[in-house]
Order: C-alpha cells, then structure tokens, then sequence
C-alpha cells in the first residue's frame, strides 16, 4: 500500500544534503513554515533558496537567512532594508533576480522537461546583460533555463495517502509548480483526508509529484 | 497657476472612468492598486492578482478576513463572483500569453517612444523590486502608467526623451495618466489626450521634458 | 453585464476567415462535435488544422477533410488509411507530424506567452532533419515554436457566463491549453451554470481564455 | 527445439512480475496494453495515460461504461480511487520532465546502445503515427521495451546492433522483455537477465543480431 505519510517533521526532512537547492512556495500565504523551521532545525547548509520574495525583516525566510546556511537567494523582489538585502550588501548572500513571471516559468520547466526557452521578459533590460538572446517575431526574447530543486518544501490543506493535493484560495501560488520541479518533494498539510475524498477532477497537485507528506494539523 | 492636480485617488478614478465593461485588468502595486475602487460594481471589469486569483475584489469587511485570499501586495482581499484560482505559472501565463486586455503600472518614468522605468533607480540600486512588472509590461495587450507628473522633491520631468532609470521594458506603454494630463504614447510621441483643468499647453510641456503634441 | 453566451452555432462561428488556424481538441472523447458540424456548414476554407490525430474513416475531422477546406494538418497520428493518409497520399494535404507531447507544450506555449523552446523529443529522429538543435545539459534538443490559433473549438460540460468552463474526466484533454493558445475561442458546452455555482479552485479553463459559448444540451 | 515461447500475454504477465509497489507507470498500446491486468490489486502501481488520466484502472463492465473516461488507446476504462484528472499539456509534463517511474512501449527494433525504432517502416512510411512515443521515450526515468524477439514472417531478429528503422529515440531503452528473453541494455550492450525454459544461449544468440552478453 502506497502511503506517503511520514511521523514528523524530522522524518520528512530527512537526508536534505548541503548544498541543497531547496524550493519555497508562498505568497502571503501558502509558504511551509512549519517545514521552514525544520529545515533550520535540520541543519543542512550551502543551501540555494528559490522564493518569489526575499521576504521582510521577520518572518521564516528571514529567520533561515540569519541562520547564515543560505549561500545563495534566487527571488524577483528583495527589499534593502531586509534581512536578505542586508546579507547582500554585506557580500554574505548571492542574489539572482528573476522576473516573477519568469521565475514560475524557470520552475514550470524544470517539472515539464523543457530543457530552455525564450521570453521577451528582462530582454533589453540590465538584467539582461551579457546573455543570450534571439529576436523572434520581431521581439527581442531572452533564452532561460529550468530551475530546478533538490527539495521543495510545499504547503497543502488536504492529501491523500498518494500525495494528492488541495491548496486553498492564493495559498496554491507556487506551490503546484514547486512540487513538479524537485527530486524530493515535501508536503505540510493542514488535513488528512482518505483516499478518493478530492474529487479526481478537482486534485491541484497530483500525487506524481509528491514524495513524503507530514500532517500539520495547525 | 490657477489648475489643481489631481492627488492619487483621483488618477486612479481618472484611469478607472476609461476601462470598459469586459475588460480583463492587472493593477499594479501604489496608484493603480486604487484604480479598483472606482469602477461601478454594476461595470463588472475582472481583475488579476499574479498570485493566481481571477476576479479579485474589495477588502473584506475586518471580521471577514480570509488568510488565505492576498492580492499581489499581499493585502485581503475578497473574491468576486464568478472568480477562480490558479498557480502561479497559470497566472503569468495569462499576464505573459497576452491575455490581460489592460495593464497599470506605476513607473518613475516613462520615454516617448514607449520604454518604462519602474523598478530601480540606478543598476546598482541595493533595492531589488522587479517582482513581476517586466512580465506585465511586455504581455498585456495594453499597459497604461499611472503616475505623478513631475518627481516630488526637484519637480523633474517623468514625462522623458529617453528613461535615464533602468528599463522595466522597452516600447510597450500605450498611455500614461499622470496628476495633470493623460497622454497617449503615439508614433510621433506623446500625444495629450487630456489635461486637468486651467492647465495651458504651455505650462504642460515645462513640464514635460519629452516634446508633447496634441490630438 | 459580460455574457459571452451566444444564442447558436452560426452565431458563435461567424467571422472566421479563409487560411484560419483551427485548433481542434479531443482524444476518444472531449471534441467539439457541433462546433466542427458548424466549421463544415459556416464555409471557411483553406484551414491549417491542429488537433492530437487525423482521425479515422468516419467522423467529425474525416468529414472537414473531406470537405476539401483543410490545407494542413498538424498532428501526432494519421492513419495511412484514413481519410487524411488518403489524402496526403494523393499530395492534397500537407501534414505536419508533431510528437504528442511537444504538440501540447507548443499550444501551451503560445497561451503563454513562450516565445520558443528547447526539448529533448524528436532530437536525433527524422523529425529533427534540417531543424535546429542544441545540446543542452548532455541532451541533444530540438528547438520548437509556439502553435498560435486563430480559433479554437472548445468542448465544455459546464459553462457560466463569464465563460469559467469545467470538463468531464478525460475529456478534458486538449481542451484549456486550446483556449489559451488563440485569438477567439469558442465554446461548446452541455450545461449552463450560474456565475459562482463552479467552485472557484476547481474551475478548469478560466474565462478568460473564452470569448464565445454557445449551449448544446446533448 | 525444446523451449516455448511466450505468447503477447505472457511478455505482459513477465514485466508485472518486475513493476514493484508505489510505481508511477505509463503503458503503450500493444503488448504493454495488458501489463496492468498482470499487476495484483494488492500490490499498488498507478497507470498513467498520456490523454490526461492519472491513475487508471482496468475496463469497466459493459454496463457501466463512462463515455468521457479512455485511455491512450482510446479504450473505455475505470479510474482507480485516488486516480485523478489533469490536461494535455500537464499529462505530458509527468512523461517530459522525468515523474514517470517506468514507460513499457512495444518496438520494431531496439538496438544495443539503447536506441528504440517503434513509429514507422521507413522515413516515407505513409503512416506517419508517431504520437506521445518519443516524449514517452525521452522523458520516463526507466523505458522498458515488450515485443516479439524476430519477425514473424522472416525471423528476422529485432535486437539488433543498429536500428535499420526510422529511431523513436536516441539511447533510451534499459530493458527488453521478448517472447524469449530478458534483456538488460548496458555499456557492453544486451546482457541477457533471463531466458525461457528449454532454450540455450546459443539458440538465444542466434535469434539475436546483437552480441549478448550473460550477466
């Protein structure tokens, strides 16, 4: 029997390795946080943190970010007086801005096999500088490649014991996405339900994508 | 100087009077996050969040919050009728497919020839807040800019031959509404559509830096 | 008051040109068969038709092929026997062979936006003759196009008047990357629903992708 | 000649003996077809089926068809509790992009380098049914291949050092399940993981194109 359902939050992040590049869904809500801090708890260092923002001065992200076991920020938003813009301008922390759209598109790929593509997004700005680019239909593209993770670390509301998924309201954001695109991917979720209980047509993240699940009921 | 500008809110219900029922609208962060407002609710124009919400709608009332319902400033909001939800790949697909008949963004400047600054001062800026403007920017069918006129502090033009910030995206604003004119961004450059009230054309184009022209 | 509902298939068909891009979904099941009926009667011609195969004998797609207006096919599957194979036999059809799942990522792809993409599939076969490549991590990719239609026939169970559609079980298919990827997409759907009776996380085509639906009860 | 060969079911019945609990597997049409009717019910594997469906379960009976529920073959099936819809492009993202735990296709020819020929004759071959073979192919963590051992009119062996037909995919296949052997595509080329009863590795090679090797 398939079960994909681990004791604790220990067990789900078992085995994450240094030098992990670890993807973090959120956006005002659905981020992991519970996973979060127990990936800080868990130790692993050298990490690569994909998140849509570099987030504030409190909150999860600020708190692994001081932990000092990030080495490197990939996220299309980071505020100077954070702790990540902080960490940045004291050379601590490695930084790559992405386009948010692009990010989710980077991440989208890395799940689909799509090995590279164009967008006009970031072209003919300085994020663009020294890259590759192509004119197509008369637009000047930018060629961008998959981000893909060692873990994501996903936030859920109901699964299965196949690691189907629902996601509430905007708490979905990226987190179908980030689950498709990890070798190991990890659920938080606020509620177990039986096998069958998500209508098949209305699963937002398939349990294909879905590695260990550990229950967070609040 | 006998023209009043308009302050914030009231560009945001400058730039609502002109989108039409139907209309499928981005509002980006600042002025036109305001724009919503001022859209009768019996002109249903559905709003995009990029965080995968469909038909955004009003805050909700204190006691009715969602935790789980933010726009794209993370603010609560509400859901309006008819609204859905997708991940965030879906939602730029729409903003990035070409699918948003409308987009409004703030800007710092924007240039005759269509090119918009509106996420860094200069290259180097330690602020690094391009979040999801370069996306909007090259994939709505339309993308308006609401802004002041003239920087607060020495009175600089935002209305430029040339942005003097780095780029959001080149060629691609259709319009600008600022506190004291509406310009449309033409072939020739920009055309005023609109100005407030007691302006002269005069007064308008000191300032402007780009050379305007009239319709 | 947005109503996109349009009171028949004249109606929801009218204005498509000679030379149209035609993208047509369905795979066993999930086609829209009145809208195709429709295509056949409203006399467009010249057509480029997109769809997953060229069909058998019998049918919707054998009888638009028959009717001499399709120029082109792009397609996954024909039958040397079919009404297509016949046809490309006897040089009245152009056919494009496109694997099945770079076929759906090029729809995809022109809904969203992707200018272009990288993928392994199709690399190092007679599909990729005279096509650019790239070696990509180790994997010799083929460089793909967007698909772009100038319609899409949509097939829905429910619709609702802001054009928020759901679809039966694997009937599904093709059907919400179809009406992402063109510029008018039209509807076929078995039941109308009140705005808000879908529930808004299990809405599976947004409306946003739909421009005209027209309701055919069986 | 003492041993006997096995039948198409038999190759299917062969392959389920070798899919383990939990995996996420994709069946072409042909031999394939049948792998799943050899899996017991107890032991969990979840069939995945390019149209869209995650989780399919065998035919139904006659009387409960669902008209909205095919497989790849286009053939009426169940969907299996905990089974799940997505579309096209979403069932084609779990074969590209590596969810896949195993993809079984039938095959013309499989060559020792791991080379597949599965879609057509010859480059003109006017059956042009490529499908979702070669994203199957390029995309399954594990691609297993089922078929006849020879031809059946000439005998002709379709293990072979090169494919003479039009490739499906360059280098992909790990393992070959014919009506005789069980082969594994190393390095070195084919090595031979199990035969039928009766027959002698070297009426194994001499059926065989290919240099095999014996693990």
């Amino acid at each position: 029997m398939i079960d994909k359902f681990v004791p604790d939050v220990a067990a789900a992040l078992a085995g994450i390795e240094d030098g992990s590049v670890v993807l973090m869904p959120g956006f005002g809500n659905g981020m992991p946080e519970t996973l979060l801090e127990g990936l800080i708890a868990q130790g692993a260092k050298d990490l690569t943190l994909v998140v849509n923002s570099g987030g504030r001065d409190t909150g999860p992200t600020a708190d692994l970010l001081a932990s000092g076991r990030v080495r490197k920020l990939v996220c299309s938003f980071v505020r100077a007086d954070s702790v990540a813009g902080q960490q940045f301008a004291a050379g601590k922390l490695e930084l790559e801005i992405v386009p948010q759209g692009t990010l989710a598109e980077r991440i989208r790929a890395a799940g689909a096999g799509v090995q590279a593509f164009y967008t006009p997004t970031g072209a003919d700005t300085i994020l663009a500088e020294g890259r590759e680019t192509r004119v197509i239909n008369g637009r000047n593209c930018l060629l961008e490649y998959p981000i893909f993770g060692d873990v994501a670390l996903v936030d859920a509301w109901e699964a299965d014991r196949w690691g189907n998924l629902t996601h509430r309201e905007s708490a979905r954001n990226y987190n179908p996405i980030m689950a498709m695109a990890a070798k190991l991917t990890v659920v938080q979720t606020r509620h177990v339900v039986a096998l069958g209980d998500i209508p098949p047509a209305n699963v937002h993240t398939p349990g294909v994508f879905v590695h260990r699940v550990v229950h967070i009921p609040a | 100087m006998t023209f009043k500008p308009l302050d914030r809110v009231g560009i945001a219900a400058r730039i609502a009077r002109d989108i039409p029922e139907g209309w499928f609208v981005n509002l980006g962060i600042g002025i036109p996050t305001g724009v919503s407002d001022h859209v009768p609710v019996d002109r249903e124009v559905i709003f995009h969040s990029e965080n995968g919400v469909i038909g955004a709608g009003p805050a909700p009332e204190p006691d009715k919050i969602n935790p789980y319902l933010v726009n794209a400033g993370t603010q609560h909001i509400t859901l309006r009728t008819g609204g859905s939800f997708v991940h965030h790949a879906d939602s730029f697909a729409i903003a990035r497919g070409g699918h948003l008949d409308l987009c409004v963004l703030g800007a710092f400047e924007v240039a005759e020839n269509g090119d918009i600054a509106n996420w860094a001062r200069k290259a180097d800026d330690p602020t690094k807040q391009v979040g999801g403007a370069m996306d909007l920017a090259i994939g709505a069918k339309r993308l308006w800019v609401a802004m002041e006129h003239n920087t607060k502090g020495s009175g600089e033009s935002r209305i430029r031959r040339a942005c003097s910030y780095p780029l959001t995206a080149k060629g691609v604003v259709k319009r600008v509404y600022t506190d004291i004119a509406v310009l449309e961004v033409a072939d020739r450059g920009f055309v005023v559509l609109d100005m407030v009230e007691g302006l002269t054309r005069r007064e308008l184009q000191e300032r402007s830096e780009a050379e305007l022209y009239w319709a």
